[in-house]
């Protein structure tokens, strides 16, 4: 045990002695690494933020059935059963004139001032008809409609559909964006950080050189160097959240107007503590990757 | 276990050749025992830096065998060659000292990649610096020495570990006459507590001084091979 | 004249010979140039991409007014004559039920699949508003729909508004991907590009000492290295556009569903030549930069 | 220009401190003439190498004045110094050859930075390395040849540019005798030709066989200088 810990602090201290024998080699994968993390990490970011928008637009997967203006309220009730017997819904709700007019107070955020010139409230009632899991898509949206459009009663179906397809597109978009920026991303960290490591050690190609002329094990030389990939991935990831965080200080209340049209009535959340540590673990990760692929590629002996 | 073999070194017919057609070494046989004090000449481009190469597994022989410490160093893998080299100290032409790291550093890697405790490397190092008159430099960096200075921590380096061979490029080529034989002294000395020495050099003083074994090599070829008994060093 | 062309060629030749003196180091810089306009070009892109459905978007600034069922289409240049009349108000178009469904299918591509089991054409005739310049916006919007809503025979404005409404949010979004993204991307790979070029000087250090030693001017150690920058940029930006045309290849056909849903009925672009050409630019343009930037950072003296 | 400045290389009163409180150099006087061949001796860590530094800029004196070629080399500014290196060819104690150029590419490197034409270039370089017995190295990389071999290519650097100073520190420690004394002999045609020679050397077979000046430091002083009016080079 007390073996094990000798050893740990010996390798420790040529690790720190390595990287501060090379400081600006060290400096530039520790910056390369801040630089890579922070991309990755604004994208999570935002697409964090936009997930929370997207777990709201699953309340907006719902077929909105405006009600005639001839149809008295007392019979809202009858037509939500009758609604509720179709097949493929899983609920139904009825909103009032004054119920629908305060959502889209608050959905729309500032946009809301687009109705403060309305004398009368122009929207209809309606049904909010929540779909079974299997029927939320394009296509069993149309099953559904076509069954809704026989009901009496139901004057229009369509807005509520135009909604849907419009954030749909959106959700679509973000989706698009995640997976191939992402991975785009994250693989172009991985490729450039274990680039700016190899470049680091290929300063250093005399001294490691030298130690295999002097007898040392692979193990000897390369224990510190993968220490170095991951205290230089450690640092890099420390600046790179200090940094996301700054930027998120100072994005957040100039774009306040653009945010809120984007996130809708959310406010922007940062990193959970959970998620912190995961980007950091993100960073020594891609630090002893990169410097695997490093030694790997270079052999000195 | 090499004491169970006859030489430490030993090179039975080698060849190495660099590029082909062209010898580097040819038809070298030689053997090395325990504690020998070897001296090696010859003109430059003779292949004296090469047969060192040879026999800490730098290079590998083109034909022949070599066998050092029991081991086959000419058929050596790859993990294997760490171990061997650990037991063998080497004063480089170059000497080939880390730029960025101190004197004291440099010193002590021969003693750290053999796991030897953080007090006794301190105190190892301090001793064979303060034999070699560096005391003073032991936390300058190489590029801040004189020439003469790097080379004895370059021979530092090789003693500090006690090898049991003790190969020697010429370890006195930036040292005034004076400072050479003193340093002479001492890596004879490690002969006489058993190390293999083998020396190459073109000072002729030294050849001059010091007897023991001398082997000069020409053309890659060892032309001629004599002993004295026993030379300055054993005065 | 030729004395200036010998002078080219040699300055030529010694920067292809610095490079081919350390190879790892100027693959490394290439691939990572490359890696960086592959994230910035991929980038680009996709806002190349939006951008055409962003001009789409500037169509579907309009304001729908749907018509009661009740008008007569022979009432309908009547009314449209006098929606023309109101304020801010640029262009009216008669959209017949016909042309309504028509549209509808050709927005959606394969989402029409949606409308197929409809027996009856749901939509009704509708006025096509365009607004003046200056009216395109949330607010200026709000001002024409109070004007609009008092006019006889219309029955609805509800539904166009909420379709602008979606949009108005996802342009935001691609705006602010756009500008947050865009920046932080171009800034890191100018970054991470300067970074690795000095890195692969560091790993050639004592070659630029060197050079210092024997008299060589700051000219003429700097203009090769400037020059080497700048092939190295031209090789990354070159296998960046190679790279980036084989995932276009790859992915579109992929995604088609996805992508139709992105980009409405448009079919996604490839860079045009001269899009192309500015990659190269910005690509030889980093190149060069980086090599100021390690150039000033390291003295060799 | 610098035929009207009386001695080609002046130092006034110059003392070197690399840190404070220990002086490489102290309070050195001494002034070198056009076609002049002078040696330098004494002890490692004497000076030697620091003497040659200030000489050609790449270290500033810590007080005194240094006049090189008509230039005060104590106070040239960072643009002036690279005009005054290209008068002065150096032969460094490590070489310092490039490792991943081959041996014509380094010494033809003194001829670029002067602007020399391609050809010229070719036909100098080629010419020098025949002299030294190097022709049939020009391909190879300086980590494929032999120690002394790397010597000679320093020495063919420094010599190809024809320079009005030659600076050459230890230029023979990786050579054998007989080697030694035929590039010296190289060297001291270059004073005959006109140019400044200043070796700095612990051989002591080059310090009996040379004539000319001798300048020998102790601990950055000048202990004792003496001239003997023609050396072997004379006969
Ligand atoms: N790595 C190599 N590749 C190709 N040729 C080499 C290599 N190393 C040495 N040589 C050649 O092999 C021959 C012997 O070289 P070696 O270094 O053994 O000579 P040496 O006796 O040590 O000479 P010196 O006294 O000058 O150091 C030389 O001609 C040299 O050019
Ligand atoms: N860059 C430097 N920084 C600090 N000290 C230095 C530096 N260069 C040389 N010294 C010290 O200055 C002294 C003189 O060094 P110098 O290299 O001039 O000696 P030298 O006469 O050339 O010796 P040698 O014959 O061993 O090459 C030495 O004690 C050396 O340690
Ligand atoms: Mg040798
Ligand atoms: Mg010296």
């Amino acid at each position: 045990m007390r073996q094990l810990w000798a050893r740990l602090i010996s390798l420790t201290r040529s690790a720190l002695r390595g990287l501060s024998s090379s400081p600006v080699a060290s400096g530039v994968a520790v910056v390369t690494i801040a630089i890579s993390l922070v991309l990755v990490g604004a994208f999570a970011l935002l697409a964090s933020n936009m997930r929370s928008l997207l777990d709201d637009f699953g309340d907006a997967l719902v077929v909105a059935a405006y009600l005639g203006e001839n149809v008295p309220a007392s019979e809202y009730p009858a037509l939500a059963d009758l609604a509720r017997s179709v097949e493929g819904v899983e609920s139904v709700q009825v909103i009032s004139p004054e119920q629908a007019l305060e959502r889209f107070r608050v959905g729309v955020g500032r946009g809301a001032a687009l109705l403060e010139g309305l004398s009368e409230n122009p929207l209809p009632a309606s049904l909010e008809i929540t779909l079974l899991p299997e029927h939320q898509s394009a296509a069993g949206l149309g099953v559904v409609v076509e069954s809704l459009e026989g009901l009496p009663g139901i004057d229009d179906l369509g807005s509520g559909q135009q909604w849907v397809e419009g954030y749909l597109r959106a959700l679509a978009l973000v989706r698009g964006l995640g997976i191939g920026l992402g991975a785009i991303l994250g693989f172009a960290a991985l490729l450039i950080v274990s680039n700016t490591i190899r470049l680091a050690m290929l300063s250093r190609r005399d001294e490691l050189e030298l130690l295999a002329l002097v007898g040392a094990s692979r193990s000897f030389v390369g224990a510190p160097l993968l220490l170095e990939g991951a205290l230089c991935g450690a640092a890099g990831s420390a600046l790179a959240l200090a940094l996301l965080f700054l930027l998120f200080q100072l994005v957040v209340p100039g774009f306040e107007f653009g945010l809120e049209l984007l996130l809708g009535g959310l406010s922007p959340h940062f990193f959970a503590p959970s998620e912190c540590l995961a980007l950091m673990a993100a960073g020594v990760a891609v630090g002893v990757v990169g410097s695997l692929f490093a030694l790997a590629s270079e052999r000195f002996a | 276990m090499h004491d169970a073999v006859r030489a430490t070194v030993g090179l039975f017919h080698v060849s190495k050749s660099y590029a082909a057609g062209h010898f580097a070494l040819r038809d070298v046989c030689l053997e090395f025992q325990r504690g020998e004090f070897a001296l090696l000449s010859g003109p430059s481009g003779a292949g004296k830096t090469t047969l060192l190469k040879l026999i800490f597994a730098a290079e590998r022989a083109s034909e022949g065998q070599i066998l050092v410490l029991g081991r086959n160093a000419s058929r050596l893998g790859a993990a294997a060659i760490p171990s061997l080299r650990r037991r063998i100290g080497v004063v480089f032409q170059d000497f080939k000292l880390m730029p960025r790291r101190t004197v004291e550093e440099n010193v002590a890697l021969a003693l750290e990649v053999v796991g030897t405790p953080r007090r006794e490397v301190r105190a190892r190092v301090f001793a064979i610096l303060k034999q070699l008159g560096l005391q003073d430099r032991r936390f300058h960096h190489p590029l801040s020495l004189s020439g003469g200075e790097q080379q004895r921590v370059a021979i530092a380096r090789a003693l500090v570990n006690e090898p049991e061979i003790l190969l020697a490029d010429e370890p006195t080529g930036n040292l005034d006459e004076e400072l050479s034989l003193e340093i002479m002294d001492l890596i004879a000395a490690a002969a006489k507590r058993g190390t293999t020495v083998i020396v190459a050099t073109h000072d002729s003083a030294i050849l001059e001084r010091y007897g023991g074994r001398h082997v000069r090599l020409e053309h890659g070829r060892v032309v001629s091979e004599h002993s004295t008994p026993a030379g300055r060093e054993g005065e």
